[in-house]
Order: structure tokens, then C-alpha cells, then sequence
């Protein structure tokens, strides 16, 4: 049977259903329920709101998966990556830490604090480490520090039997679990982490039971991706990227969307505006109505980065160091809306969802498609700046 | 503007309707001694045997004079015109005023030096009355002699002939129609009627028409005396006069109009005198291909004179240019065509090609009559198809030396000719 | 005085030398559309005899060939020419007609044509037969709607 | 004269009732199969002559004419069939090669007709052409590896690029093995739809440059008609290395069809076989060609892509990564049912392989390689509709090239007997008396039609499959799934079964 890269197992062992039907080895249509609260002052606050917004779109949601990404959590170690790792034994254990052990200079590491929630079961080992690229080995790699450590990330989740880095940013990490989002937040402690940005998921696959690291945000590096739609484009989009290192493991929208915008703005230092231009790209027609110049440039964009169009209905967050963007496909095939109450940004699915923690919400808007909401925290230095 | 026209056949029809493409107010006035509704002139012989009637020799529609806001004052002989009171008189001592004045009087018959012409069963053959009169005469087994083997004299016999009428033709010419056909065209005609009983004597004259006494009593022979002298006696039942006709300009004697063998137009048709004009077989006029002033007794350039004078008339700058002179006959089974200049004259050569029949096809003969490289005459017999393009060729004096020995093959047309030719005339002034 | 225009309409039939394929179609449904069996090719072709001549005539000489059928001049020859009055241009549409009731075959319209498309025809004595425009039938010309090449086309010159 | 063992392979059905001797079908047929007969004053018709064009069918105005398989049968023999046995006369009474034209007729597998295609349902809403835009526009050339921008401005131009409206282009027939009827009619809609012709081995017809935006000038090992001027005049510039229809096998333009025309087209004298060699005759490895590429390139000032076709043969996936690195921004790749003027029987019928799996072969090797986006991948060879269109995109293709299929819209009946030069619709000939049979004007309607009627057929395939713009197609093979496919060709394909 053919498939995309190397299927990966952890799920299957973990649900226990027949590894056919699990994330990496087939894809999987998800409806979903997203949603975001930032502070563009990059003042943290606790995961409380966060999780009563999305708890309160429970039923676009269906038990099959949920998960957070917080930002500015770990001001203590904000020079480290934050690795959260699932851990399908201790074997799996053993191999990871050893191969981190080579690469890397491990600072701390130890389990997430969890506590008992009734809807949430079969968790696997879940374990965070604050950890820095070995010198010699950087040297040697030739590479930058966020290239080796995506190399390394994309080499224990596709070789690593049972190991599944579902974090590996500075400063942040993503918080996710097979359960309603809600159960996943309790199950977490979310309430007892501060942090300004913070970005949750509610998730409705099509036809399988999910499992935790398919759940959702899907995170590398800083980036964290939430995304509510179906991709027709995926094939297209990951053929593109697995020629550049990318292995779409997971085969799930979010992880190609975040690797698309990686690629375009991490490696090729694209500004967010010009990723947009090229992922939700104008229409021919509106191209040719520009002034030369932006023709000439939206031109070379779309001829160039074609294989990285994103097509079909999508509402994403895409949330970083320090900012985030809410953004539609480009003929709006999916709800979205934001608002705003004094320096809060809130983005949703549902403006119930913002309207439910914060009822003096104002300039709540619907996007438009491909127009994205760009918000960046100030102070904080990270991508697109 | 008051317009009056005298005469009522092509000439006038031609003038009256180019004067309403022009002038839809204006009074028009059409005055002939004849009584009857514009009619075809040379229709005549084939009313004689039947092909068309009174109704069908109609020119133009019964509707004619009215469509066009035509007063017809039909069945008036007009005696003379005062032109400096610019009148028209009639015999019955009316007088018509105008403000231009069309002659289109046409023809008369020209009187030969015969005794005997003024008895009663001798007849002319221009008008309908005329052959309302033979009619009554040509019965099956009557004798005829058609004196004149003209153009008119031919169409008689053979309508004669289709009547029953046993007849015999004299002419003092040494061939039939001498101004049309050449020696061996000729011949091919004399053919086809000897093959019908017709009886041809040429170069021969008539000296008288014998009969009872009295000058009016009938006609029971004609007299002829051929070249050598010998005379000869030609019983008859009647007699047919169809010796050529003279321009119609008798009643103009001392109205000051200037007549030669016509009535003489400049090349807007007007005469000397201030707003008459003259067209059709009246009129001389000046002929493009001969270069000399000539009365040219066809319809079409009857057509062509009568158009360019109602637009003079009516106030036109339009400059009358003669076409080639065409004629066509069909005589029985044989046809034939003569356009420009027929004869060999001085200065021309001559292309003939002919072609014997297989029974399915008939003889036939072409005579192509050339000055250097242009085309000015073709005379046809038994031959037809793409006639006119020659006679294009003749009118626009297209230069045939690239393509002269293809003139009169069997597959001539637009092909034969060099393609720029060809383009010039098929293409000239359309943008395809 | 400014002349009037009786003719509005002015349309001819044209044909481009370098499409014509030479397959004559032109000339079967130019008598097919002048038959008594309009809609039976078969029965025009079988039934009727003498059968009509084509208004159309097609020139050839490899590898050129075009058909030529009469242009309703603007100011046609035939119609001066005509002895009878049976030639006539309707002022309407510039379509010039032969009224085969009056034509006794004199031939002086065929001398006259500088196109020479107007043919001796045999049925019923002697007629002068040329193109009609297909008036009867809409002037929607046979040749033209047949010609499997469009190397005929109708120029409508106002 | 010996005795002659050819049979009449089609027989004339002329229906006696319907029949008016009109003689169109005698005037029609190049190969005199119908001729008045004088004496008895009727058409009459002889089977031996006649090679199934219909050009009479077509043309007959009352339908009397049947053109049948003859009804003639050797005795049935699954292995000594009629063609066999026929072929060994021919060539018994000959001596010489088996001629054919047009593309393989063969019955190998036609895996267009072994995939399927994926619609939206439910979770993925199908997008409706009537109602949202669907583009087609695509960009033919090498792609850089990442867009430079300074200020907001494009830092460097791309690389040249071909700006295709829709996804097809006419693939290389000359002036010589076609008309110039055909030529104009392909020049003609290339321009008026947006997309490219291509001019093959025949040089550029003067009457032609004015379609230069829209024309690819081909240079081959013949080099007919190649100069300054003509490698100027297009928006493109194609190597011919090889052809589906004949790979291996040079060209050979019998010298009556190098009239005057093609004679001054071609550079050649007039009534002189063109002879194309197999090889290059400078071109015997791959760094001879990437010679070629920047000579062209240089001659062209690197103002316009350069191309390279060859034929689908076995190691297509390492020779295309030869030719990328070799510097082509354009590489088409000609499968074996590909059509041809002429060709030899047995080389069309046997050599090559099936451009379905040479794309996939191809465009997986390059993605495998990471060069994938420096060049633009084209392939041809019987692309029959918008289906194979699609299909081949979404295996990874960024255009197809089209012929038969543009010869069939001007009127191309598949009689195969292109190579006698006696074509009767005016396509696959230099006789003045039947090219002028091809009206451009009629043929670019025609053509246009076709080419409308699939971008309409595309659009709503990609809206049923959620897409709204081609390139989310391109390479997209999750949304093709084989059926009736052994493991191996799904495989090499790359796409799952139907179910899975």
C-alpha cells in the first residue's frame, strides 16, 4: 500500500484500533472548533478564558480531540526549547532520550503535571524538557539552531517508534489530548499557566477515534497552527514540502499549513503578508487590476510557490512568538470572526465563543476570505520581524 | 419642376424613372401618338406567333404611370414644339407647357424608293398596330415577301414562318443583316431559313409592288430586279416593308432644335436649345468605340440615354457615356450576337473560332474583332455562355494581349484571365 | 438636388478563390433550392426533366476554382439591357429577378452581364435564368449555407 | 504483371436510390476511389483505392455513400490475422519498411481509462464554476528556489516563463508534414485562446511570425529552417530529441512535398527529401546538450525558455533529472501512443512506453531529487479529453501537449495515410488542390470550440474536487485512485486503489 513518508505508530498503540484507520497512515477529514485570546501588550493571563470559549462551541467539537497552545509560559527558560513529548513506553522513553542526549544539552526535564479527569483516558507517558542544541553538534550540521532542531524533531517523530514531539518552541508549549477540549484543559491544569498568547482546538474527525498527538494545535518550532477545514490542496501542498525536509507524518491539514508557513516565512523570510498572498492567493483576474509592480510580485509569488496554494474551505490560527493570524481560505469557506476588548484579541469560529468570555467584545467583525487578522505582541521579537 | 416626355417607350420609361430617383415631386407628362401602355417595341414578332401577348408585351407594370406620378396623355400626335414659350403642340391643337422637354420619339420607318408601298396590304413592322394588322393577313398558307432582310425583316419572317405564312425575303445587300454579320455568319442564317422554306434573294432590288388598280387597292406581287439585270415576279398575299428605320424628327421642323441624321445631344443628352433634351433612337450622340457620332438604335442604349437625360433633367451632373452596341437574336434554333464592332475594319484583326455540331451541339462561330491588344467587337453565332464578360472587356478596354488565345475556349471566364485581371474586375471596390 | 437612393440594401455573393474545394455542392443545392421539391434532394435530382441549369457557375482550372453567380449590381446592365421589362432590381432589396412569365429569350441580358452568370435555360422554351438570391426563401442563399468550406459569403454593402 | 495478393481494405456502399451522380465524392477523393463514368453517365466507385478518410460520406448531399470494413475474410486465426498476413504481401510485393501515420492503434492499456477521480462530500464543500472563478492560468519554466523581495518590490525577475491560459498546447507538427492551412489554424488559436503552438522541425512560415507570442520554435537534428531570427521569433525555443511515435527514428519529408513554400521555410532546395538524422549530430551525451540548451540560450539572450522533448522510453525518470540539471526549463515527454506524419509500423507499434506512467516515473524522480520546481514538466501522446488532461496534471504535470486531438476538431478522419501526402481534408498535405479544402478561419472556430469546451469540462472537475485553481492540482495524486491496476502500475503511478 502506498503512503506519504513513514507512517507513524504511537496513536494506533495508544487507541488501540487498527493502525489503518489512525493519523499517518490515511488522511483524515476533521470539522473543528477553534479559537484564540491574545494580549497585544504581551501581558500573560490564565488559561481559564481560553478554555470557556472553546468549551463553549462543545459541539463542534466530538470528544475525538482537543488541545491549547500557550505563549509566554516558561519566562524562566525562555532561552530553551521546550520539547513535550508523548511517550508510548519506556522503551520509546529510552530511545528518545538518548537520541536528545546526543544532540542536545538537556537543562531540565521531567513529567507535565496532569490531574484525573473522567474524559480523558489511555494518556501516554507525557514528559517536557528545556533543552539547547549541542555546540559541536550545530557546528557540525552546519545549520542554524531552528533548522537543527527541526531536523531533529522531524527525525524522532518519523523514526522513533511510540515517541512524538508535540512541542519543540521557546517559551510556549501545546497542551493536547484525546477528549473534549475542556476535559483536555482540566486534564492539563491550563488554568494554572499564564501566558499572552493563547490558542485552543476542539476537534471533529470524520472517521476515526484520533489520538493524542493527531489532536490539535499541531505545533514546531514557535509555530502553532489551529485550523478548522479540509484542504483540497494537501496532496499538492506536501509533495511540494517533502521535497524541502518536511515529513508530513501526521498527514493532517494542520501540519502542512504549519510547514507551509515555516517554509515561506521562517526559511525564505517572507513577511506574514506575503505568505498570505501566496497560501491564499488573489484571483488572476484581481491580479491583473494591480499597479505593475504588486502584479509583477503576486505574479512571481503564485508561479513560484504554486504547489503551496492552500485550497479548499480552511479557518486557521497560526500563532507564534510573538503574534498570531487568524486567515480564511480565500473564497471563505469556513467561519471566523474576531474582536477586540481593550488590548485583548479575540478570534473564534463563533462569535458566541468570544462573546461568552468577554460579552463587552466590540469591533467584532466575520473575515473576509484570504484577508488575514495580523496581530503581533509588542516587545517580543520572533518570525515576520 | 414640370417635366414633359414625348414618346413612351424604353428611351422615355428609362428618362421617367431616373427623374423620380431624383424628384418624387415634380409634374411628368408622357405624350405618344400611340394609344397603348408602354410596350416593348421588338416584341411584336413574338406576339405574331403566340409567345406573349398584349398583357405580357407590357414594358413596364399597368401600374406604371401612377406609381411614378405620371401624367399619361397617351394617343396625341405631337405636330411641333415653341420653345420659346416653351410649349409642346399637339395635332388637336392643344398645347403642353413644360420646364424640360424629353424627345424620345424613337423611330420611323425609312421609306425606299418603291412604287406601290402605300397600297393596303402592305405593311411596316415597328408597332403593335402594325403587326395587328399583319395578323389579320398571315393565315396559314398565305404568300409573303418580307422586303428588307433587316434585323426587323428577319424577326418577321420567322414569326411569319411560325404562322404558316410561305414566305420569300429580298435585300439588295449581297448578306443578311450587313451592318450585324460577316459573309460565313451569314450563310448560317440563310441556312436556318432556307432549312424553313424561306425563300432569300440578295442583291436584289424591288422596283414596285404590283396590284389591282388604284393606289390603295392590295398588293399581288412585288417586282425585283437582281444585279445582272434579270426581273422577276413574286406573287404575294401581302408584303412586309422592313427596310430601316430614320429617327422620328419630322414634327421638329423649325422648333430651331439641331438635327442631323438625329437629333444631335451633348453628353448630358441636351440638345441645343435650353432644357430639351433627346434620347434613344432620336438622338445622336457621340459613340465612344466608333469616335464618331452615330443614332444608335437599341434598347439598351435607349435605356442608357433616356436614364442619363431624366437625371440632366432633373439636375444631376451626370455625364452619358455610350456602352458597346449589343445586339442578340435568336432566329429559330440559331442565336445570335453581335457587340462593337463586327466588321473587319482597317486597323483591326480578327480571332475566328468555329466549331462544327455532334447533334447534340450545334455549328457555331466566333469572330473576335481586335485593334492592338484591345477587344472592340465579337460576333457570335450558336455561342452564348459568358457573352457579356466580353462585351466587360470591350466596355472597360481591358488589355487581352496576356490572355488572347484563350479568347472564345470553351472553358472561357474569370480563369482564362491573369489573376490581377481577373481580381480587377471581380474584387474592384469589395473588401472581402 | 441631392439624389435619392431608391436600393437601401445592396448584397452580393462572394467567393474567396483560395477555400473554394471545388466540390460543386453550390450547384446541387442552387437547383435543389430552385426545384419544386425543396426538402427532397433526392426527387429534385429524379424526378424533374429537363433539370434546371445552376444559377451558379463554378469556375475551375486546378487548383483554382470559385463559383461566380450574378451580383445584383447596383446598377445592373441587365436590367437596362432587357428588352421586355421581365429584369428587374426590387428597390427594397436591391435583388435583381428575372420575370420568367415576360422573358422570351432574347439574350441581350446575358450579352450585358459583366459577369456573364446568366445562363440559357431550357425549361418550358427560352428563358434567362440567373441567381435569385434565393429571395423566396428568406434570402438565405442555398449556395452559401452549403458551401462546406464558407468559401461563399453574402458582402451586405448599405 | 505478377500477381498481386493486396486485398481492398474498406469497401464503398453506394446506395443506387439515393444517389444523384452529383459527382462531389468523384471531385473529392485524392485517391480517385470515385469517377464518373462517362458513357454510362454514373458515378461509379472502386474499393481498392479507397483508405476510410469519409471525406465523401461527409460531403455527399444525400447521404448515399457507406464506407465499410471490406467484407472480405481471411480464415479466422487468432494468431495469423488479417494484418499480419496482409503486412507479409505488402511488404513481400515491396521489399520496404511498413509506413504508417497518426499515433499507435494497438490495444495496449490505456491507463487514462484506469483512474479515477475524487469529488468533495460533506466535510469539503465541491466548488461550483458558474458561481466562484476557477483558474487554469499556468507558468511554463524553471521556478527559482525562493522569491527575493526587497522593500516590497521583486528583488529578481523569474526566470523566462511561458503564461499559459489553460493547461494545453499544440505539440510539434511541421509546415511540410502539415499544411500551411493547418499551421495558420494552429498559430491562429493558440493566440486567440492564450496557449502555444508548436512549429516542429518546419521553420516558421513568414505569413506565421505575427503568432510568435504564441509560437515554440522547435530546433532538431535536421535544423531546418533554424536561425537568428527564428529562435527569436517565438515565446519559446523546444529541443526535439526524440518523438513518442517513433522513438529513435530521425524524420524523413519526401521531397514532393518540399515545394515552394516549405522549400524557403525550410532552407532547403526545393524538391529535396528533408531528412532529420536520428541523433543530433552534436548531441551525443548529456553535457552535449546542455551545450545545446546554452547555446540557444545565449543566442536568445536568456530572454526565452528552452525545452526539451523526448520520447518515453524505459530510464525516462534518469534521463528528465539529466535534462533539469542539464539546464532545460521545459521538459516534454512524448509517450508511445504519440501521433506522427510517418513512421515506420513497426517502430510506432513496439517502442516506447505509455506517457501515464513516464509522468509519474518522472515527476516523483524529480520531486525525490528536490528539483522538481526548475522545471516545467509537459507531456503528450494521445491526451484524448479533459479527463486525461486533468488526470495528468494531477499526476504532475504542469500542461499537456495536443495533436491528434487538434487535427481530429480540423477535421482529421484517422485514416493513418498521412504520410502519402494525399490527405483529403487538407491537413497532412502540400497539394494546393487539397490544402486549400482547410479554411483556417473555420478550423481556428472549431479549434477554439474544442479548447472552450474542456476548460468548461475542467473547471467543473476541480470544483468537484474542492479546488479552485489548477496548481492545487498539480502532482495532487490523492485525488486519483486506480482501477483494474496490478500492484506495480499503481505504484509506479503513485496512487492508491480504488476503495482505498
Amino acid at each position: 500500500m502506498f503512503t506519504f513518508g513513514e507512517s507513524n505508530r504511537v496513536g494506533a498503540h495508544i487507541s488501540g484500533i487498527s493502525e489503518n484507520f489512525s493519523e499517518g497512515n490515511m488522511r483524515i477529514p476533521a470539522g473543528c472548533a477553534i479559537s484564540a485570546i491574545a494580549n497585544v501588550k504581551g501581558i500573560p493571563f490564565s488559561g481559564k478564558a481560553i478554555r470557556d470559549s472553546i468549551a463553549n462551541m462543545r459541539e463542534r467539537s466530538n470528544g475525538l480531540g482537543g488541545g491549547f497552545a500557550a505563549y509566554g509560559i516558561y519566562p524562566e527558560y525562555k532561552g530553551f526549547y521546550a520539547f513535550h513529548i508523548f511517550y508510548e513506553g519506556c522503551a520509546a522513553q529510552e530511545n528518545t532520550e538518548c537520541f536528545l542526549g546526543e544532540n542536545f544539552d538537556i537543562e531540565v526535564g521531567g513529567k507535565i503535571p496532569t490531574r484525573k479527569v473522567v474524559g480523558i483516558t489511555d494518556a501516554p507517558l507525557i514528559w517536557r524538557y528545556f533543552l539547547a542544541p549541542r555546540v559541536d553538534k550545530l557546528a557540525e550540521s552546519e545549520l542554524n539552531a531552528d533548522e537543527f532542531v527541526m531536523r531533529c524533531v522531524m527525525r524522532v517523530n518519523s523514526s522513533i517508534d511510540g515517541a512524538y514531539i508535540a512541542s519543540s518552541g521557546k517559551n510556549m508549549g501545546v497542551f493536547k489530548a484525546v477528549g473534549y477540549p475542556e476535559d483536555v484543559a482540566d486534564f492539563y491544569m491550563i488554568d494554572t499557566y499564564k501566558a499572552y498568547i493563547w490558542t485552543a482546538h476542539g476537534r471533529f474527525p470524520t472517521n476515526t477515534p484520533g489520538w493524542w498527538g493527531g489532536a490539535h494545535p499541531f505545533a514546531l518550532l514557535d509555530w502553532t497552527v489551529v485550523h478548522n477545514g479540509e484542504i483540497s490542496s494537501y496532496g499538492a501542498n506536501v509533495r511540494f514540502l517533502e521535497m524541502f525536509g518536511y515529513k508530513c507524518t501526521l498527514q493532517t491539514d494542520t501540519e502542512a499549513i504549519t510547514y507551509i508557513f515555516d517554509h515561506l516565512v521562517r526559511r525564505h523570510g517572507l513577511s506574514f503578508e506575503v505568505a498570505v498572498a501566496t497560501v491564499a492567493a488573489p484571483f488572476w483576474d484581481d491580479i491583473e487590476r494591480m499597479l505593475p509592480e504588486k502584479r509583477e510580485l503576486i505574479k512571481a509569488l503564485r508561479a513560484t510557490y504554486a504547489s503551496l496554494l492552500i485550497n479548499g474551505p480552511f479557518s486557521i490560527i497560526l500563532a507564534w512568538g510573538n503574534g498570531l493570524m487568524a486567515l480564511n481560505d480565500r473564497i471563505k469557506l469556513r467561519s471566523l470572526v474576531s474582536a477586540q476588548h481593550g488590548d485583548n484579541i479575540y478570534i473564534a469560529s463563533e462569535e458566541a465563543a468570544i462573546r461568552t468570555v468577554c460579552p463587552e467584545a466590540t469591533n467584532v467583525r466575520s473575515l473576509g476570505g484570504g484577508e488575514p487578522l495580523l496581530v503581533f505582541i509588542e516587545g517580543i521579537d520572533g518570525y515576520g520581524n | 419642376m414640370k417635366y414633359v416626355i414625348i414618346g413612351n417607350s424604353t428611351a422615355a420609361v428609362a428618362a421617367a424613372e431616373a427623374i423620380r430617383t431624383a424628384d418624387r415631386e415634380g409634374l411628368m407628362t408622357i405624350i405618344s401618338d400611340e394609344p397603348h401602355h408602354t410596350y416593348s417595341r421588338p416584341l411584336i414578332s413574338y406576339y405574331l406567333f403566340g409567345r406573349t401577348d398584349e398583357n405580357k408585351m407590357k414594358y413596364r407594370g399597368a401600374d406604371f404611370y401612377e406609381k411614378n406620378g405620371i401624367i399619361p396623355m397617351l394617343g396625341n400626335k405631337v405636330v411641333g414644339i415653341d420653345a420659346s414659350a416653351k410649349l409642346v403642340i399637339l395635332e388637336n391643337g392643344t398645347h403642353i407647357n413644360y420646364e424640360k422637354l424629353l424627345i424620345a420619339t424613337g423611330s420611323r420607318p425609312a421609306i425606299p424608293p418603291i412604287k406601290g408601298l402605300q397600297r393596303n396590304n402592305v405593311f411596316n413592322f415597328i408597332k403593335l398596330d402594325d403587326a395587328r394588322l399583319i395578323e389579320k393577313y398571315a393565315v396559314k398558307g398565305s404568300k409573303a415577301v418580307v422586303i428588307g432582310a433587316s434585323f426587323s425583316g428577319l424577326k418577321a419572317v420567322e414569326c411569319l414562318v411560325e404562322r404558316g405564312v410561305s414566305v420569300t425575303t429580298v435585300d439588295i445587300a449581297d448578306r443578311l443583316m450587313p451592318r450585324l454579320l460577316d459573309a460565313s455568319s451569314s450563310l448560317m442564317v440563310e441556312k436556318v431559313l432556307a432549312d424553313r422554306k424561306v425563300r432569300v434573294i440578295l442583291q436584289t432590288s424591288v422596283v414596285s409592288i404590283e396590284g389591282g388598280k388604284g393606289p390603295d387597292s392590295d398588293a399581288e406581287s412585288v417586282i425585283i430586279r437582281s444585279a445582272d439585270g434579270r426581273q422577276e415576279t413574286l406573287p404575294c398575299d401581302f408584303a412586309v416593308v422592313a427596310t430601316g428605320v430614320a429617327p422620328n424628327i419630322g414634327f421638329l421642323a423649325n422648333s430651331g432644335v439641331k438635327t442631323n441624321r438625329g437629333i444631335l445631344v451633348d453628353d448630358k443628352m441636351a440638345t441645343n436649345i435650353k432644357d430639351i433634351y433627346a434620347a434613344g433612337d432620336v438622338a445622336e450622340v457621340f459613340d465612344h468605340y466608333s469616335s464618331k457620332n452615330a443614332v444608335i438604335a437599341t434598347i439598351p442604349s435607349a435605356f442608357e440615354q433616356g436614364e442619363a437625360a431624366g437625371l440632366s433633367m432633373a439636375g444631376l451632373d451626370r455625364k452619358y457615356r455610350s456602352s458597346p452596341v449589343i445586339n442578340s437574336m435568336p432566329l429559330f434554333d440559331i442565336t445570335v450576337m453581335g457587340a462593337g464592332i463586327t466588321e473587319s475594319l482597317l486597323g483591326t484583326e480578327t480571332i475566328i473560332r468555329q466549331k462544327t455540331g455532334n447533334g447534340v451541339t450545334k455549328d457555331s462561330y466566333m469572330k473576335f474583332v481586335l485593334a492592338e491588344n484591345h477587344l472592340v467587337g465579337y460576333l457570335f453565332v450558336n455561342e452564348a455562355s459568358r457573352a457579356g464578360i466580353y462585351t466587360d472587356i470591350i466596355r472597360n478596354r481591358i488589355d487581352i494581349a496576356p490572355f488572347r488565345e484563350n479568347l472564345g475556349s470553351d472553358e472561357f471566364g474569370f480563369l482564362s484571365m491573369p489573376s490581377s485581371v481577373r481580381q480587377g474586375m471581380l474584387y474592384a471596390g469589395i473588401e472581402t | 438636388m441631392a439624389e435619392l437612393k431608391t436600393t437601401i440594401k445592396h448584397k452580393k455573393i462572394m467567393a474567396k478563390e483560395e477555400f473554394c474545394a471545388g466540390c460543386r455542392l453550390c450547384e446541387v443545392h442552387c437547383v435543389l433550392a430552385h426545384s419544386k421539391y425543396r426538402n427532397d434532394i433526392v426527387k429534385a435530382f429524379k424526378k424533374i426533366y429537363p433539370r434546371p441549369l445552376p444559377r451558379i457557375i463554378v469556375e475551375e482550372q486546378k487548383p483554382i476554382s470559385f463559383g461566380i453567380q450574378c451580383r445584383h449590381c447596383e446598377d445592373p446592365a441587365c436590367v437596362k439591357a432587357c428588352i421586355t421589362g421581365a429584369m428587374s432590381k426590387d428597390p427594397e432589396t436591391g435583388i435583381v429577378t428575372n420575370d420568367e412569365n415576360r422573358c422570351i429569350g432574347c439574350w441581350t441580358c446575358m450579352m450585358s452581364c459583366p459577369y456573364g452568370v446568366i445562363v440559357q435555360d431550357v425549361k418550358g422554351g427560352h428563358i434567362a435564368s440567373k441567381c435569385d438570391f434565393c429571395i423566396d426563401n428568406g434570402m438565405d442563399p442555398a449556395c452559401v449555407k452549403n458551401c462546406p468550406n464558407e468559401a461563399l459569403f453574402v458582402v451586405d454593402q448599405e | 504483371m505478377a500477381i498481386d495478393m493486396t486485398f481492398p481494405e474498406f469497401q464503398i456502399e453506394r446506395d443506387r436510390d439515393k444517389c444523384i451522380d452529383c459527382q462531389v465524392c468523384a471531385r473529392q477523393c485524392s485517391n480517385q476511389a470515385h469517377f464518373y463514368d462517362e458513357e454510362e453517365g454514373i458515378v461509379v466507385s472502386d474499393d481498392s483505392k479507397c483508405v476510410n478518410c469519409l471525406r465523401c460520406v461527409t460531403l455527399c448531399p444525400t447521404k448515399a455513400l457507406t464506407i465499410k470494413k471490406h467484407d472480405m475474410e481471411f480464415k479466422l486465426n487468432a494468431n495469423w490475422n488479417e494484418t499480419a498476413i496482409k503486412e507479409i504481401y505488402k511488404q513481400a510485393a515491396t521489399g520496404g519498411m511498413l509506413l504508417t501515420g497518426m499515433g499507435n492503434d494497438r490495444n495496449y492499456p490505456i491507463f487514462w481509462d484506469h483512474i479515477l477521480l475524487n469529488a468533495s462530500q460533506v466535510t469539503n464543500p465541491s466548488i461550483d464554476p458558474l458561481r466562484e472563478p476557477i483558474e487554469l492560468k499556468t507558468f511554463l519554466g524553471s521556478k527559482p528556489e525562493r522569491v527575493l523581495i526587497e522593500n516590497g518590490r521583486l528583488a529578481e525577475p523569474l526566470p523566462p516563463q511561458l503564461e499559459l491560459e489553460i493547461p494545453v498546447m499544440f505539440s510539434a507538427m511541421s509546415f511540410g508534414s502539415i499544411s500551411l492551412n493547418a499551421c495558420k489554424t494552429l498559430a491562429m488559436t493558440a493566440s486567440a485562446i492564450g496557449t502555444m503552438y508548436n512549429t516542429g522541425e518546419g521553420g516558421l512560415h513568414k505569413d506565421l511570425y505575427k503568432y510568435g507570442k504564441n509560437t515554440i520554435v522547435q530546433v532538431a537534428s535536421g535544423r531546418f529552417g533554424v536561425h537568428p531570427e527564428y529562435l527569436n521569433a517565438g515565446a519559446a525555443i523546444e529541443i526535439k530529441m526524440g518523438q513518442g511515435a517513433k522513438p529513435g527514428i530521425g524524420g524523413h519529408l519526401p521531397g514532393e512535398k518540399v515545394g515552394a513554400e516549405v522549400s524557403s521555410t525550410r532552407m532547403i532546395p526545393l524538391g529535396t527529401d528533408a531528412i532529420s538524422p536520428a541523433p543530433h549530430h552534436d548531441i551525443y551525451s548529456i553535457e552535449d546538450l546542455k551545450q545545446l540548451i546554452y547555446a540557444l540560450k545565449e543566442a536568445t539572450e536568456y530572454r526565452k525558455p528552452v525545452s526539451v522533448k523526448i520520447a518515453a522510453v524505459h530510464n525516462i525518470a534518469a534521463i528528465c533529472s539529466g535534462i533539469a540539471r542539464a539546464g532545460a526549463d521545459i521538459i516534454a515527454i512524448d509517450g508511445y501512443r504519440g501521433g506522427t506524419g510517418s513512421a515506420p509500423t513497426r517502430i510506432r507499434d513496439n517502442v516506447g512506453i505509455p506517457i501515464e506512467l513516464a509522468l509519474a516515473a518522472v515527476d516523483s524522480r524529480l520531486r525525490e531529487e528536490g528539483i522538481r520546481n526548475r522545471v516545467s514538466l509537459v507531456c503528450g501522446g494521445s491526451i484524448r479529453n479533459s479527463a486525461d488532461i486533468i488526470k495528468a496534471v494531477a499526476l504532475g504535470a504542469d500542461a499537456v501537449y495536443v495533436a491528434s486531438a487538434a487535427l481530429i476538431a480540423m477535421g482529421c478522419h484517422m485514416c493513418q495515410k498521412c504520410y502519402t501526402g494525399k490527405c483529403n481534408w487538407g491537413i497532412a498535405t502540400q497539394d494546393p488542390n487539397l490544402v486549400k479544402r482547410l479554411n483556417p478561419e473555420i478550423g481556428t472556430r472549431r479549434l477554439k470550440n474544442l479548447l472552450n469546451a474542456w476548460s468548461h469540462e475542467m473547471k467543473e472537475m476541480l470544483g468537484g474536487m474542492g479546488i479552485n485553481a489548477i496548481e492545487s492540482l498539480r502532482g495532487n495524486r490523492l485525488m486519483l485512485r486506480g482501477i483494474g491496476l496490478m500492484d506495480n502500475e499503481l505504484r509506479v503511478l503513485g496512487i492508491k486503489a480504488a476503495g482505498e
